[in-house]
């Protein structure tokens, strides 16, 4: 059975037909159409950069379209602004969640929607009895008096999913969901999904990730750099379908990489004690070591003392107690620019904060360790003639488009931007390259890139220390997997043994060496 | 003996009201700006126009109140500039708010030589015609409170009232709540519907009405006359009160005290004979300010999207 | 004729919307339109008040370097200001920098006694090494305790202040029975050819010759071509040292110089030390060039303030705060003479220069102005 | 829009090159004008009182005058020249901060004729410079015998703006006078550090007055505008200074101690049109020369005996049998 014939007896609840959107001369959306019916979960897929985003954008009224129009259950609307699209009974969890830090649970979840007394007074009395009525009908359980910054992320995404219902959501879009969640708590968001259609709710399902379209999507749109590709029935579909349709060529999922011995330990931590922001210990009592070609793997879920991790053995945050030493010599508590004289390069999780000054142009970005060395200074002043050569060779060696060293970091796509940041600290030939998040956010073929820098690093000889949230990235790329929970090493197995529900057991704490 | 120093007391509360008022004003109008995510470094204009205006009309109409509303509204014009360029067009807020210290001051002096022939000094308001003192008179002559509080101006009692309004205002309404997650998190704030630019727009005029308020205290109630340099760097008090109130209502007001306390310590020092320079004495709220800084208060956080223009469709 | 209109309004928005110095022009003559509004609403031709004040800075030579002279301090804690904005700070604290930078600048010039070459640069560099410490200091706080600059600078501005008057009143360094300094040395003294000028061979050779007589009446000296050396010297460490580059990289971005093994607290405090030093610079050039003593000072003289206008107007870039600087000076000096002339408030200028700084604020709203009417003249 | 924003430009730069020509001149012939210090042209006190001295002499003998305004203590050197090329006959500067700045200009120009308020050269006064020095100290005695009679509460108040000597003088002139009508009387006297912070001048005095003293006397520029008003908030008395500021507080600033600039300033107009300007002289202003004294206004709110009195005392003065103190060293003498 085809798509026309399964969907031919449901209701459609929404219609949006040959939706057009251009930001200047670029089309982000080209005459995309889709439909969502009553109670089914639609998945919309496509590659980061394709267009499923600025759609889902245009439907809450974030966006207006070039043009096209939006059909809600069977009426044209005209949705200019969010408000409508809530009348219309559509809610939206953002991937990057939108939340008021500071904020309450309960007043994040009502803000735009306040109950008030007399007076537009805030009546949180009843606001707090509302978020319980709906959290307990739908099960999804959080503490309405807790500050958003305190909570863990997959909290947070249940309350964007709860204030998406408090505001009588029938139609709700769920933009990459699954991108920060443990493995179980992707089966308690499919769980949720599924209660959700059961009370005849509406869901389209943003995602790139194959599997958990297959497992919890009734039909699914594809996109392509802005086109419609396809929609199918997924039942009627498989993974490598979905994919080879996704990226417009077969691909294969693995990472090729040969069979390799590790050298000597160059690198070790001991009983590292690091405090958070809020001055709770984030890293408790941790002790890793990392081989000579090979990459370390260190998965978890977020917010389990990676970043502090990262920023103690980098010099960016003050270690309590505990040693970190690289080639034997002790580094902890070293400043970053003794770090990095140690042979340690760092491809920064956050590579927009940390990895580029972007209103340097590239050029400028290569020399950010080296900008005061020979050949790049002399005697203080910067050889712009030598910078430039050097840039130029980096830019052809890692493909970095464009072609231009005077180009603005700002004005770089994220897998350029990040190609840079590869680029300068492979360049410096380090003994450990510490990756963080080295993927986020990459299209397919900027991923492949980056394992594959990894992956000629280890076979190299040096060590790398590989952290990431993607699991499937972690179970790829890695020699040996260690798993972090609230700070400290639950585990470590060899990649090869590794299997995804013993590694998402111990990343939720269910470790048990 | 004990009166003595209970009198003295009294007297340097008297003045630290009296000082901390238009900055308390001003100050406000800061935090309601800076937590709608708008920087606001041309507080010091606003209240340069606010403390003429207030002045002219109280001179040729005769009601303070009517003074009082005008400076504000003045003010508020001047807050509406600054929300034209910085919520409409995405303008850098401090640029902005440097264009508008050199508006507010050479607005002011302009009008002034307008309409009173010529001068920069405006004339003087009989005490009549002057804000009210509330409580003149109603304790004992020579008592403890008398002394605070028998010259205190009906501005001085409001400014409390607007904290305690601010306060109830940005943490008990919807539109506080609003108010404070546009700018904390624009994004958010935008996909719930709620507008953006109409609450920052609201949020600087108001706080351009604050600063016109903080100036019509100083030339309605402390003086009774402007003159140019009246306002002579308490807009930028009043900015550093606000940061180092962390960005609260409640926040400012203590700081606004402590500059003003420091003031009536200095005030109060000054009449010994003492060994040390009287212009030591005259650095001490300015040096209490940084050392209070430094001591006790560390890093202050602004609200996340202080300073940032909010764009709809930002470039894909 | 409409079709010439037309392609110079499309050349005027690409020479407004490409070019920061196209923008800027269109924005101070926007500025000088705003004033004229002003001007004509309360009853005064504009076209003659600005014929004056143009009159006024360049129909004699004297006016010339009186604006000159006026501009350099300006033009050297605009650069303060510059600076410290490229280094992601802003510096309020300019007026008191200027403020140590002249006071100390007195005291080295009037305690000491050392010959002529060696004096002048003396009561220079410790009047930049003292105000660079003054501008240290916000750094300082706001490197070790986290304390805002604004408040901090506003805070050592008035500090600042106090300190001169108490040092005016030190024993020694008062004048006697006077509210000022004792004047400099005049070995300290860098006023082209002063001693001459007053000599007696000297003031007949001038009453022979008006033109140099003209010209040397004002108190012309070397500070402005010093401020233009430093201009280029802070276009050059800022663009061409690798100094400059961990300046920049801290403005520009913290987290990632911090990242990249930059000292990012360290380089604040440099930063704030250099801003402080050019301000101080100012005061010092005042001093040795122009005022040789300090006074007691009741209010805020505003260099420091006016200096925020300059370095707003250059779009912080150094070279620019040079022409900001003279247009700011030539303003403020020209623009005085308005009122003895014709009775219209000197204070226009003020509403001149913050609607300039207002039209820099908001590029979009020009672009605006000449998109729309490019789409309205149908081109593209 | 945009068309007459063009054709606005093209204008201006078209009317500018025709505006080339001079201003016009008044027809006596005779130009006097005066640069302002930084208190500007209302500052309700010398400032005022000078441009009042010369709109007076304006309208009496013919004159063309005009001012300008400084800002900032750089301005006066290039308002000195402005002036200068202007063509003026004669340059005020209007403040003892001018001093420097004048003398520089007068040896320069030997052909201008300069005059000062509030400062003498002495012996080295140029002979086209004429200073102009007041004895503030008399004005301030004869205010210091009214608060030493009218006090009720034998504690009256000075507040001063900045402590130097010129305001000095007003100091110890007010305590001399306070002492010899009244030897039990105490001063409060303190300084605000400041010309311009009206605030604190109104702290200071609420202080005074809060300490007992009934009686305020300022020599404080604009923070005098706080002494003031706490007079009359606290309904007490306060002394005015420099011009006759009862019209600030009709009811509560019984007298002021008049500095006559504008007398000085007409005078010297006056010597200038007959052609006998003086100068290379400093000349000095007392009671005797009229170019001090109390408000006209002083019978309002001082009873007519004590207005007797002070008569009577400066007669005294300008006879020389007082000579009034002026600093701490001439004051402890007058104690002794």
């Amino acid at each position: 059975m085809g798509y026309e014939e399964v969907t031919q007896s449901l209701g459609k609840v929404v219609e949006m037909k040959n939706i057009t959107k251009k930001f200047g001369d670029f089309v982000a959306n080209d005459s995309v159409n889709l439909d969502v019916f009553k109670g089914k979960v639609h998945a919309l897929l496509g590659e980061n950069g394709a267009g499923k985003s600025t759609l889902m954008n245009i439907l809450y009224g974030l966006y207006s379209p070039t043009s096209g129009e939006i059909l809600i259950n069977g009426k044209k609307v005209d949705i200019t602004n969010p408000n409508v699209a809530i009348e219309h009974g559509i809610g939206m969890v953002h991937q990057h969640f939108m939340l008021v830090k500071p904020f309450t649970v309960a007043q994040n979840i009502i803000l735009g929607r306040e109950p008030t007394s007399k007076m537009s007074v805030l009546n949180m009395k009843k606001a707090l009895k509302d978020v319980k009525e709906i959290s307990d009908r739908y099960g999804l359980y959080v503490d309405p008096n807790a500050k958003i910054e305190d909570i863990s992320v997959g909290m947070q995404q249940r309350v964007e999913i709860l204030k998406a219902l408090y505001r009588g959501a029938e139609i709700l879009i769920l933009d990459e969901p699954t991108a920060v969640l443990t493995p179980q708590e992707i089966v308690e968001l499919i769980q949720i999904i599924k209660n959700l259609t059961k009370e005849g709710k509406s869901i389209i399902l943003i995602s790139h990730k194959l599997k958990e379209i297959i497992e919890a999507a009734d039909f699914c749109l594809i996109i392509r750099r802005g086109k419609h590709i396809d929609t199918v029935v997924v039942s009627e579909t498989d993974e490598e379908g979905l994919a080879s349709k996704m990226v417009g060529r077969e691909v294969s999922f693995s990472v090729a990489k040969e069979e390799k011995e590790a050298g000597d330990e160059i690198f070790s931590i001991e009983g590292l004690v690091v405090k958070d922001n809020r001055d709770i210990i984030a890293v408790d009592k941790l002790n890793l070591s990392v081989k000579k070609g090979e990459i370390l793997g260190l998965a978890g879920i977020d917010g389990n003392g990676q970043t502090e991790l990262l920023e103690a053995i980098t010099g960016l945050r003050k270690v309590e107690s505990g040693k970190i030493k690289i080639n034997g010599e002790d580094i902890t508590n070293s400043t970053p620019f003794q770090v990095i004289s140690k042979k340690i390069s760092h491809i920064p999780e956050d590579r927009q904060k940390r990895g580029l000054v972007l209103d340097f142009d590239i050029s400028e970005n290569t020399i950010l360790e080296n900008y005061y060395k020979n050949p790049f200074a002399k005697r203080g002043v910067l050889q712009y003639d030598n910078i430039k050569v050097y840039a130029k060779e980096l830019i052809d060696k890692f493909d970095v488009r464009p072609k231009e060293e005077t180009k603005m970091a700002r004005n770089l796509s994220g897998g350029n931007q990040q190609k840079v940041i590869i680029a300068r600290e492979v360049s410096n030939d380090p003994d450990l390259l510490i990756a963080a998040q080295p993927t986020r956010g990459l299209d397919v073929g900027a991923i492949e890139f980056v394992h594959k820098s990894l992956i000629e690093q280890r076979d190299n000889n040096k060590a790398v220390f590989l952290i990431s949230f993607e699991l499937d990235e972690i179970m790829n790329v890695s020699d040996r997997i260690a798993v972090i929970y609230e700070g400290k090493i639950v585990g470590i197995v060899d990649a090869k043994d590794a299997e995804v529900e013993k590694l998402g057991l111990m990343m939720a704490g269910g470790g048990n060496e | 003996m004990i009166e003595t120093i209970l009198n003295n007391l009294a007297l340097i509360l008297g003045t630290t009201l009296m000082y901390s008022t238009p900055l308390i004003y001003t100050s406000l109008g800061g935090v309601l700006s800076e937590n709608s995510g708008v920087i606001n470094i041309g507080l010091e204009g606003m209240m340069v126009i606010g403390a003429f205006i207030g002045a002219a009309i109280g001179y040729y109409v005769g009601n303070p109140w009517i003074a009082f509303i005008g400076a504000g509204i003045a003010g508020g014009l001047f807050g509406l500039l600054h929300a034209f360029a910085c919520v409409t067009f995405g303008a850098n807020q401090v640029v902005s708010g440097i264009a508008i210290n050199f508006l507010g001051a050479g607005i002011a002096l302009f009008l002034s030589r307008m309409f009173f022939e010529g001068a920069t000094m405006t004339k003087s308001i009989p005490l009549d015609n002057k804000m009210p003192r509330p409580l003149n008179g109603v304790f004992p002559d020579g008592s403890f409170l008398n002394i605070i509080f028998d010259n205190q101006y009906a501005t001085v009692y409001l400014a409390f009232f607007m904290v305690l309004l601010i306060w109830f205002f940005m943490y008990k309404t919807k539109y506080g709540l609003r108010l404070r997650s546009v700018g904390e998190h624009p994004t958010a704030a935008d996909t719930l519907g709620i507008n953006v630019m109409r609450i920052r727009y609201f949020a600087v005029i108001m706080s351009g009405v604050f600063a016109g308020f903080g100036g019509a205290a100083m030339s309605l109630a402390i003086v009774s006359n402007f003159r140019p340099t009246l306002i002579s760097g308490h807009g930028f008090i009043a900015l550093a009160a606000m940061i180092f109130g962390k960005w609260k209502p409640q926040g400012a007001l203590l700081a606004c005290l402590l500059f003003g306390g420091a003031q009536g310590l200095a005030v109060f020092l000054g009449q010994f004979d003492f060994e040390i320079s009287s212009q030591l004495i005259s650095m001490l709220p300015y040096v209490i300010t940084i050392v209070v800084l430094i001591g006790f208060v560390g890093k202050s956080a602004a609200p996340s999207a202080d300073g940032i223009p909010y764009e709809k469709e930002s470039k894909y | 004729m409409k079709l010439t209109l037309k392609e110079l309004r499309k050349k005027l928005y690409i020479f407004a919307t490409e070019k920061t110095i196209g923008f800027t022009l269109i924005s101070i003559f926007l500025g000088l339109v705003v004033g004229a509004i002003f001007l004509a609403a309360a009853g005064f031709n504009p076209f003659q008040a600005y014929g004056i004040i143009l009159r006024g800075i360049f129909s004699k030579p004297s006016y010339i370097s009186y604006t000159i002279v006026r501009a350099t301090p300006l033009i050297l804690t605009g650069l303060s200001i510059a600076f410290a904005f490229k280094t992601g700070l802003f510096n309020i604290g300019a007026e008191g920098q200027y403020i140590i930078g002249a006071v100390v600048a007195t005291a080295a010039g009037y305690f000491l006694h050392l010959p002529l070459l060696i004096h002048i640069p003396v009561v220079i560099i410790s009047a930049v090494l003292a105000a660079g410490i003054w501008g240290g200091l916000a750094g300082y706080f706001k490197a070790k305790f986290g304390v805002h600059e604004v408040i901090s600078t506003i805070m050592l501005n008035w500090i600042a202040l106090y300190f001169q008057n108490f040092l005016i009143y030190t024993k020694g360094f008062q004048k006697p029975g006077g509210e000022t300094s004792h004047s400099i040395q005049p070995t300290a003294n860098m006023m082209i050819l002063k001693t001459w000028k007053q000599s007696e061979a000297g003031r007949e050779w001038l009453l022979q010759h008006p033109f140099w007589k003209d010209l040397l009446r004002t108190p012309m000296n070397w500070g402005f071509l010093i401020a233009v050396l430093m201009a280029v010297l802070v276009w050059f460490i800022l663009n061409k040292t690798a100094l400059g580059y961990r300046l920049r990289a801290v403005g520009f971005n913290k987290f990632a110089a911090e990242y990249g093994g930059i000292n990012v607290n360290k380089n604040m405090i440099i930063s704030m030390f250099i801003a402080g030093g050019l301000a101080g610079l100012a005061g010092a050039l005042q001093v040795v060039g122009v005022s040789h003593k300090v006074t007691l000072i009741a209010a805020m003289e505003g260099y420091g303030f006016d200096g925020i206008a300059v370095a707003l107007i250059a779009n912080s870039s150094a070279l620019g705060c040079i022409l900001a600087g003279l247009l700011f000076g030539a303003l403020k000096y020209g623009g005085a003479k308005i009122q003895p002339f014709m009775q219209a408030p000197s204070e226009v200028i003020n509403i001149v220069i913050g609607s300039i700084v207002f039209f820099i604020a908001i590029p979009k709203l020009i672009k605006v102005i000449l998109t729309r009417k490019n789409k309205k003249g149908g081109i593209k | 829009m945009f068309k007459r924003i063009i054709t606005f430009f093209v204008l201006v730069l078209f009317v500018m090159s025709i505006f080339s020509c001079g201003q016009v001149k008044k027809e006596s012939g005779i130009k006097i004008a005066m640069v302002t210090d930084v208190g500007g042209i209302n500052d309700q006190s010398f400032n005022q009182s000078a441009w009042e001295g010369l709109k007076r002499a304006e309208k009496e003998f013919a004159l063309s005058v005009s001012y300008l305004e400084s800002t900032q203590d750089a301005d006066y050197a290039p308002h000195m020249e402005t002036l200068l090329d202007a063509g003026n006959n004669l340059i005020w500067g209007i403040g003892f901060k001018m001093g420097d700045t004048i003398k520089e200009k007068a040896l320069g120009n030997p052909d201008q004729k300069y005059a000062i308020i509030d400062y003498a050269y002495g012996e080295e006064t140029p002979a086209n410079v004429v200073g102009v020095v007041f004895k503030e100290q008399e004005p301030s005695f004869l205010v210091g015998y009214i608060a030493g009679k009218m006090t009720t509460t034998n504690k009256v108040g000075f507040v001063g703006g900045m402590k130097f000597p010129l305001i000095e003088k007003f100091e110890y002139g007010f305590k001399a006078g306070v002492k010899l009508a009244n030897p039990d009387a105490e001063v409060l006297a303190q300084y605000a550090d400041s010309f311009t912070d009206a605030a604190k001048g109104k702290a200071i005095a609420n202080q005074m007055y809060e300490n007992g003293a009934d009686i305020v006397y300022h020599a404080a520029g604009g923070v005098g505008d706080g002494v003031i008003e706490a007079a009359k908030e606290q309904d007490k008395f306060a002394i005015g200074v420099d011009r006759d500021q009862n019209s600030l507080a009709p009811e509560h600033v019984i007298t002021s101690a008049m500095k006559r600039v504008d007398n000085a300033i007409f005078n010297v107009a006056a010597l200038l049109v007959k052609g006998e300007f003086p100068g290379g002289t400093t000349v000095v202003y007392g009671l005797k020369e009229g170019g001090v004294g109390i408000a006209p206004t002083s019978y309002k709110l001082v009873p007519a005996d004590i207005l007797e009195e002070v008569e009577e005392l400066k007669a005294k003065v300008i006879s020389g049998e007082i000579v009034v103190p002026s600093t701490p060293d001439t004051f402890a003498e007058w104690t002794m």
